[in-house]
């Protein structure tokens, strides 16, 4: 109905990919309710897309490249239905939660290419993109078993879902992988921005023994934080460790005690969506669009790998992860992505 | 003159009324000064004033022959003037000394000195024979014990002039010979009274002088001595009353209720009826006299339903109603003024015209299949209004809006409109004024007319010996004495409700 | 009490009010009101697709507000329609999913297996507070949290085999509307807003125009004139949980058969509950208010979402928007009062 | 886990989680005793909030290690004069109580979650540079085996059990406590009595805001650490239920808020013993909620609210 007589600007005709018609392209992303600035896969999106926009002179806006916030579960579809309607030639979808509206949208807005993270979405018009986050789980897991001293490692999840679920197959791997006596406990809050609840779950793993855990619960995940904090504060020699999810959470984990810096984050497992983010749009400007497959970030990609921040990591440590890595991308390990 | 009190033209006026149009009341030291009018006439509101609550339009207050301006109670209680509200106004989940204190604690560092509180209570208590328990609550205690604290709470911010807004409405008759005492000792103390009340013999036995209003306007002020109660309501009402309610001899018929063996547990699960037998006939009103909490309350819930009986039988026209519930008991036969109409007999918040079908709105013609056809409710609504004279804008009105007379009346309607074969009436005259009265003892002795059976319970024995046809007296929850009104006297009445009789079976007349 | 004159208009001062402050707020913090408001009306109702948008997002607001106003009217906090519209969803596309049946019998069960689960989770409440005097608003609070992980786990282990979606509900279960989507261009309107208009009308007639009705009102405003009536206090304290729950049920029906068509696991609340209380009391818990209100409701909540891209304006405005019409509703006896001042100023 | 440990845990989780629900209800307590519903709790939890997580960004090189107390008396001004507005509305605008209630909360998260987003340019503040820590209180940690387990919490965990105290011995001992009392349950009454039904009010509504403010404040400045949208998320409503849980007695609602507490942290440790293993998770994670309705149902039976609750005082009028 919409928009049918300039139905150009999509279906790869700005093939062409030098700067002047670059600039016509158009891209833009629908978060989920947790918002973009949720400094986890939301942002790190929005953070590709502003990257990509800077690249390639792109304006914040209508005409350029642009965010839609979602208050609402209610609100995915009307989001993507906007940002086709504003006639952006690519339109991400960020999130598990909004595959049945982009699947919903993209056979409806067909003159639109659409690009769902995390997911497998149905359509000619809709690339999926998901991550191997069960490989850079694995990698924390190597971590997380070389690391600890009391053979006690937890993992908290938020909601129990297929998408956590990978984190914690991974992680349970790794971890097997490089200390068999080592035991998990994986529990799930059963929300994701309860971080009282987060800090008692942290409370009983810490209080019973574990000295690293894993989290994959986005604000629940802000009470495990919370409660290494407060235990290295109290006890500064004592071994708590934090592993983050998705970014970089070196920032969450630091505290001073007794006048000196520490941080209690050991690691974290970094889920480079705005690489993925960058690529997506690059290659739709180009026309090639990678329209109903199925595209896969791991750590080959560049999509998936461990923080930057490595300051709490022992050489050995980091021999041993680089090691595991090559076998990774040797094929030699097959990392299970259920459990 | 010396005037301790001196209220000059005073006007008041609320929306769309003139509640007080230049009335004059002048109280001397050390007399009991009567404020007589019908309800609504605006005594509450002239006392309002001089408490504070209200301010005049107009007017002037003068207080020991100084001009005063009384903008809040506070100042009315600077000024030794104190209040007993009609409606006591007492929180009910505190102490008697905390309700008598509250405002004027006293204090030990930041807390409140319970102790030294009770004491001052308990001593004044005793210097004005007001017996409380200051450490009872007030939700735990009897309305007379309730009036008292009430009392001592004017005493105890040291108040000179105590006003009563109609005290004796809710007491019992020997509560009522309590408090008489208690104004004479205040008197004594060389406090001064003002008194309202509707009860004309109360004014006469214990007043010094009377101020009449009528319809928000002064019309007299004399002196008690002399006058007769005639005499004073007729200046009341504007016109000549008769006091005598005109009854024919009781044609009783068939038996309509018969209790036997009845024993009935209160709220707190304590016997308060035993083993009680009663039997009221058509064509009959049976009074039942008694103190209050003699079980006379449970008497009435377990015959209407409201409580469970713990054991006994309660049969209507030979038909067993102690295992119904209060709708099939109601459309049995029963109709019930309750009591308290406030809590019991309306919801408020109702238009008045739904009030006159709460029991029957689901019945036809008010619904059809579930429907309320509300254009016959408010037809039936209208037919009463007219009927029983409820003074109400209209049935749109909600109830909250109406004065308690005719809030009494549109609930003795719609009770007398069912035309049940056994009415119980319960206090169903309390707080009304001489005129209101009449109209509803005429509406009882008409129902009994025509054949049915009337229950009424009162604390008043004027009411129970003028309205009854027998009179029960209840002690203990047990009918120890059943009377002839004409073979008895207020005073073996009054011996036989506190039980004194009991023993000697052989001089209670048997009806 | 108010003319009728001001019924009508304390409303519409209120939201005039209410705007005003939004624009205030907008000025302060360095934004354009005017691109603002023009945004949230493109938004809203700037063609066909936005309106269709936010009709769909009218239609279960109307029924959480009817179910809280139901509570309300007859006496009763009914803060658990959050919890009960979520069993509704899940019932709704449960029995949408489980049967093969023709249209006119499937769909009408499932929209009706919605309002059963959701009178079912009120019914607990209703029951505590009938029998054992225990307070519905900490019981309905807590119900809501109860029901979130219980549906989550439906979804997951249940109705689905360990996904995070449900599948859809076949077309002969499913309010979508192939006619209004073409209608509007695509949006997500579907045929609940005929449910919830229809539910307006059902709540006026239940609640004022029969007897049932007139026996919960009476109980909601004098429990104990209700009894010596002879009306059973404790079966209508129940009759209205139950009631109130059947109307947030269907506001989950709406979701789970209309808008989504499927149901997922919730990591937090929909909010559309919560929401419900504050439409029910703008709309002064009759039918014609709450449908108003839901409608302002559902303008402001949708042309939110556009805002912050046309105009920078975040989102949250919206909300301090509503706050202060809400604040001014509330306060009408102070409207009233400056109304009446006015007119004799003017005389 | 051996069963000391295991306790120690419990009542650390529990003590932590509670306070700030314990200083909420607390406010909810003074305020519903004079006769003003707030079901505006959780806004004035996340007007709380973000004014210490605000203050604690801004000003935390200024004050140090002071600043999270400073930021708690900032966030208990700010929440006392939010809580302004909605004394305004149901006091002196007579509105509904539960209607400018609502009202409140939409406005907090509404205006906390705008400012941030103006101020910040993202939904979300920072870490706060400097948040509470777990303290061991001298000597009573050194109690054995007692000591470990009680003395080793948050600081303001103990303060929330004194300040309820206080305010029972504020309410229940002191002239203020009985006049306030007075006025929630028979305003008239109190009129008459000489009390400033109207200022009473005002007092108990700015307190309560004072008291939400801090248990937002100390909700973010102990567990969250920061600010969003998602800070606050129904710990208003859970401090609401606390409230009537306790029967409307400081007290009481400090119990409700442990024991709410208790039973959340008792679920999460339930998990871990293996006879627990095959119940499934959802009713683990409900077992707090569905633990609060069977205590209610099962022996707190029933509690009447203070009787004006709700109920505008207009004076003139009966
Ligand atoms: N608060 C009020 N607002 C409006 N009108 C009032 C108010 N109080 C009293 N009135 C009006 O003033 C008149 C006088 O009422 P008031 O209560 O003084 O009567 P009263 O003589 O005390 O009656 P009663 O014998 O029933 O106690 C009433 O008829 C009523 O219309
Ligand atoms: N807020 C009000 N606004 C208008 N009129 C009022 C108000 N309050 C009371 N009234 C009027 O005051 C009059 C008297 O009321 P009140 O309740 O004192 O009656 P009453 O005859 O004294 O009954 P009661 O036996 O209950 O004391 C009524 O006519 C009523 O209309
Ligand atoms: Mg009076
Ligand atoms: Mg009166």
């Amino acid at each position: 109905a919409c928009g049918s007589d300039d139905n150009e600007s999509s279906d790869g005709s700005s093939g062409g990919g030098d700067d002047a018609a670059s600039n016509d392209f158009t891209v833009s992303m629908v978060t989920d309710t947790g918002g973009v600035d949720d400094k986890s896969f939301n942002q790190s999106a929005w953070e590709g897309l502003q990257a990509f926009g800077e690249e390639y002179d792109l304006e914040e806006g209508t005409n350029g490249y642009n965010y839609f916030q979602s208050n609402n579960d209610a609100d995915y579809v009307t989001n993507f239905n906007t940002a086709a309607r504003s006639e952006f030639d690519l339109v991400f979808g960020i999130g598990f939660l909004l595959t049945e509206a982009i699947g919903q949208v993209a056979a409806q807005q067909t003159d639109t290419n659409f690009a769902i993270v995390d997911d497998v979405a149905e359509g000619d018009n809709v690339a999926s993109i998901t991550f191997k986050e069960h490989e850079g789980s694995f990698l924390v897991g190597v971590v997380a078993g070389l690391t600890t001293e009391s053979n006690k490692i937890g993992f908290i999840g938020g909601v129990e879902s297929d998408l956590i679920n990978k984190f914690a197959a991974g992680f349970q791997a790794g971890v097997e992988a490089v200390n068999p006596d080592a035991q998990i406990d994986i529990q799930f809050s059963g929300d994701f921005n309860n971080a009282s609840r987060g800090q008692q779950m942290a409370a009983a793993m810490y209080g019973s023994g574990t000295d690293v855990i894993y989290h994959a619960a986005g604000g629940t995940g802000n009470g495990v934080f919370t409660e290494a904090k407060n235990l290295k504060q109290q006890d500064p020699d004592r071994q708590v460790w934090v592993i983050g999810v998705d970014r970089d959470q070196a920032e969450e984990g630091a505290l001073t005690a007794n006048g000196e810096e520490y941080n209690v984050t050991l690691t974290s497992m970094v889920k480079r969506v705005d690489i993925a983010v960058q690529d997506i749009s690059k290659r739709a400007m180009d026309g090639d669009f990678p329209g109903g497959e199925v595209i896969e970030y791991g750590i080959e990609e560049g999509g998936i790998s461990i923080a930057e921040t490595q300051d709490n990591l022992t050489q050995e440590i980091l021999d041993e992860v680089e090691n595991y890595k090559q076998q990774i991308l040797d094929g030699e390990i097959e990392v299970p992505s259920t459990r | 003159m010396d005037y301790v009190i001196e209220m000059l033209n005073i006007r008041k006026e609320f929306p769309g009324i003139v509640a007080n149009d230049n009335i004059t009341l002048q109280l001397k030291k050390g007399e009991i000064h009567a404020l007589l009018g019908e309800n609504g006439a605006g005594k509450s509101t002239l006392m309002n004033v001089l408490f504070g609550l209200y301010q005049p339009e107009k007017g002037e207050i003068r207080v020991k022959g100084e001009k005063v301006n009384i903008t809040s109670p506070n100042i009315a209680n600077d000024l030794g003037i104190g209040m007993v509200h009609q409606h006591f106004m007492l929180v009910d989940t505190f102490t008697v000394t905390e309700n008598i204190v509250l405002g004027m604690e006293p204090k030990k560092g930041f807390t409140i000195d319970m102790k030294k509180a009770e004491r001052d209570v308990k001593e004044i208590s005793d210097r004005y024979g007001l017996r409380v328990d200051p450490k009872a609550k007030i939700a735990d205690i009897s309305v007379g014990m309730q009036q008292r604290a009430e009392i001592l709470k004017t005493l105890y911010r040291g108040a000179e002039i105590l006003i009563f807004d109609e005290p004796t409405a809710v007491l019992t008759p020997q509560e009522i010979k309590e408090l008489i005492q208690i104004f004479r000792t205040l008197i004594a103390e060389g406090k001064s009274i003002i008194l309202i009340t509707h009860k004309l013999k109360e004014i006469i036995e214990v007043c010094d002088r009377v101020t009449v209003i009528r319809k928000g306007v002064g019309i007299d002020t004399l002196d008690v001595e002399g006058a007769t109660p005639n005499q004073l309501a007729s200046l009341m009402v504007g016109r000549e009353v008769l006091f005598r309610t005109e009854k024919t001899e009781a044609e009783p018929k068939d038996v309509v209720l018969q209790i036997s063996k009845l024993n009935v547990n209160d709220a707190r699960g304590v016997r308060a009826v035993r083993d009680l037998d009663l039997t009221i006939r058509a064509g009959e009103i049976l009074g039942i006299a008694g103190v209050d909490g003699n079980g006379q309350t449970e008497l009435i819930e377990a015959i209407t339903g409201l409580t469970k009986i713990s054991s006994g039988s309660i049969k209507l026209s030979g038909k067993e109603l102690s295992s119904y519930k209060t709708r099939k008991i109601t459309e049995a036969g029963v109709g019930h003024i309750p009591q308290d109409r406030h809590k019991h007999g309306l919801v408020l918040d109702f238009p008045i015209g739904d009030n006159m079908v709460l029991q029957t709105y689901y019945q036809r013609p008010y619904s059809k299949l579930s429907m309320l056809n509300n254009k016959e409710i408010n037809k039936q609504a209208k037919k009463l209004i007219n009927e029983f004279d409820v003074r109400t804008p209209s049935e749109y009105t909600q109830a909250r809006a109406l004065s308690g007379g005719n809030q009494q009346k549109a609930i003795i309607g719609r009770e007398i409109d069912r035309d049940p074969d056994l009415l119980i009436a319960a206090q169903p005259t309390r707080g009304l004024d001489v005129g209101a009265i009449e109209f509803i003892h005429q509406r009882l002795i008409d129902q009994r007319d025509k054949g049915k059976a009337v229950l009424l319970l009162s604390f008043e024995l004027d009411e129970i010996l003028n309205v009854s046809d027998r009179i029960a007296v209840i002690y203990e929850g047990n009918i120890i004495a059943v009377v002839n009104p004409k073979e008895t006297t207020e005073q073996e009445l009054g011996l036989l409700m506190a039980g004194s009789k009991k023993k000697e079976e052989g001089d209670i007349k048997h009806v | 009490m108010f003319s009728r004159t001001q019924t009508i208009l304390i409303p519409v001062i209120s939201v005039v009010l209410g705007l005003l402050i939004g624009a205030v707020v907008m000025l302060v913090s360095g934004y354009n009101p005017i691109e603002g408001y023009s945004a949230l009306l493109r938004g809203s109702l700037g063609d066909s697709f936005y309106i269709g948008e936010t009709i769909r997002q009218i239609t279960p607001y109307i029924f959480a507000g009817l179910a809280v106003a139901f509570a309300f009217r007859t006496g009763l906090f009914n803060i658990g329609v959050e919890g009960q519209l979520l069993v509704g969803w899940i019932a709704s596309v449960w029995v949408g999913l489980a049967f093969d049946l023709p249209k006119i019998i499937h769909l009408p069960m499932a929209v009706l297996a919605g309002a059963i689960a959701g009178a079912l989770w009120a019914f607990i409440p209703g029951l505590l507070k009938a029998k054992l005097r225990v307070h519905e608003v900490i019981v309905t609070i807590m119900m809501n949290y109860i029901a979130l992980h219980l549906v989550n786990y439906l979804v997951r282990y249940v109705i689905s085999d360990q996904q995070n979606t449900t599948s859809r509900v076949p077309e002969s279960a499913s309010l979508k509307s192939p006619f209004f989507e073409a209608l509007t261009e695509f949006s997500t309107m579907h045929y609940g807003i005929f449910l919830a208009l229809a539910g307006a009308i059902i709540y006026y007639v239940i609640l004022e125009k029969t007897s049932t009705g007139f026996e919960l009102r009476s109980v909601g405003f004098n429990q104990n004139a209700s009894q010596y009536a002879g009306m059973n206090v404790n079966r209508n304290i129940i009759l209205s949980m139950v009631i109130s729950g059947a109307f947030a049920g269907l506001g989950g029906a709406m979701e789970g058969l209309g808008t989504f068509g499927y149901a997922f696991i919730h990591g937090a609340f929909s909010g559309v509950g919560f929401d419900g209380i504050a439409v029910a009391l703008l709309g002064g818990n009759v039918a014609i208010g709450v449908v108003l209100a839901a409608a302002l409701f559902g303008i402001l909540k949708q042309g939110a979402l556009i805002m912050p891209l046309q105009s920078g304006v975040p989102t949250e405005l919206v909300e301090i928007v509503i706050a202060i019409i809400i604040f001014f509703v509330a306060s009408s006896y102070i409207i009233a009062y400056l109304l009446q001042r006015f007119k004799k100023g003017a005389q | 886990m051996d069963i000391l440990t295991a306790i120690e845990i419990l009542v650390k989780s529990m003590l932590f989680a509670s306070a700030p629900l314990i200083f909420t209800a607390l406010g909810g307590v003074i305020s519903e005793r004079s006769g003003v519903v707030n079901i505006g709790l959780e806004g004035l939890m996340v007007i709380g909030a973000f004014s210490a997580v605000v203050f604690n960004i801004t000003f935390a090189s200024a004050f140090g290690a002071a600043t999270p107390w400073v930021a708690l008396l900032i966030a208990m001004g700010i929440g006392g004069l939010f809580s302004l507005i909605h004394a305004v509305a149901s006091i002196t605008f007579r509105a509904d109580h539960v209607v400018s209630g609502v009202a409140i909360n939409f406005l907090a998260l509404g205006l906390g979650v705008y400012l941030v987003k103006a101020w910040y340019g993202a939904g979300q503040t920072a870490k706060i540079p400097e948040p509470l820590y777990y303290q061991r209180i001298p000597l009573l940690y050194d109690i054995p085996v007692i000591g470990p387990i009680l003395f080793n919490n948050y600081v303001t965990s103990y303060l929330a059990i004194f300040v309820a105290v206080l305010v029972w011995f504020l309410l229940f001992k002191t002239p203020f406590g009985l006049r306030l009392r007075s006025v929630g349950e028979h305003p008239l009454a109190a009129d008459t009595m000489g009390i400033n039904v109207y200022k009473m009010r005002y007092i108990a509504v700015v307190l309560s805001g004072v008291m939400g403010g801090l248990g937002g404040g100390v909700y973010a400045q102990t567990i969250t650490q920061d600010f969003s949208a998602s800070t606050i998320t129904g710990q208003g409503f859970i401090a609401l239920a606390a409230v009537i849980f306790g029967k409307w007695h400081p007290l009481g609602a400090m119990g409700a808020a442990l024991f709410f507490g208790l039973a959340q942290s008792l679920a999460i440790i339930g998990s871990s013993f293996p006879f627990l293993a095959d119940v499934p998770n959802w009713i683990l994670l409900s077992a707090p909620y569905i633990l609060t309705i069977l205590a209610l149902a099962g022996f707190i039976g029933r509690a009447d609210a203070p009787k004006a609750v709700g109920t505008p005082y207009i004076k003139g009028k009966r």
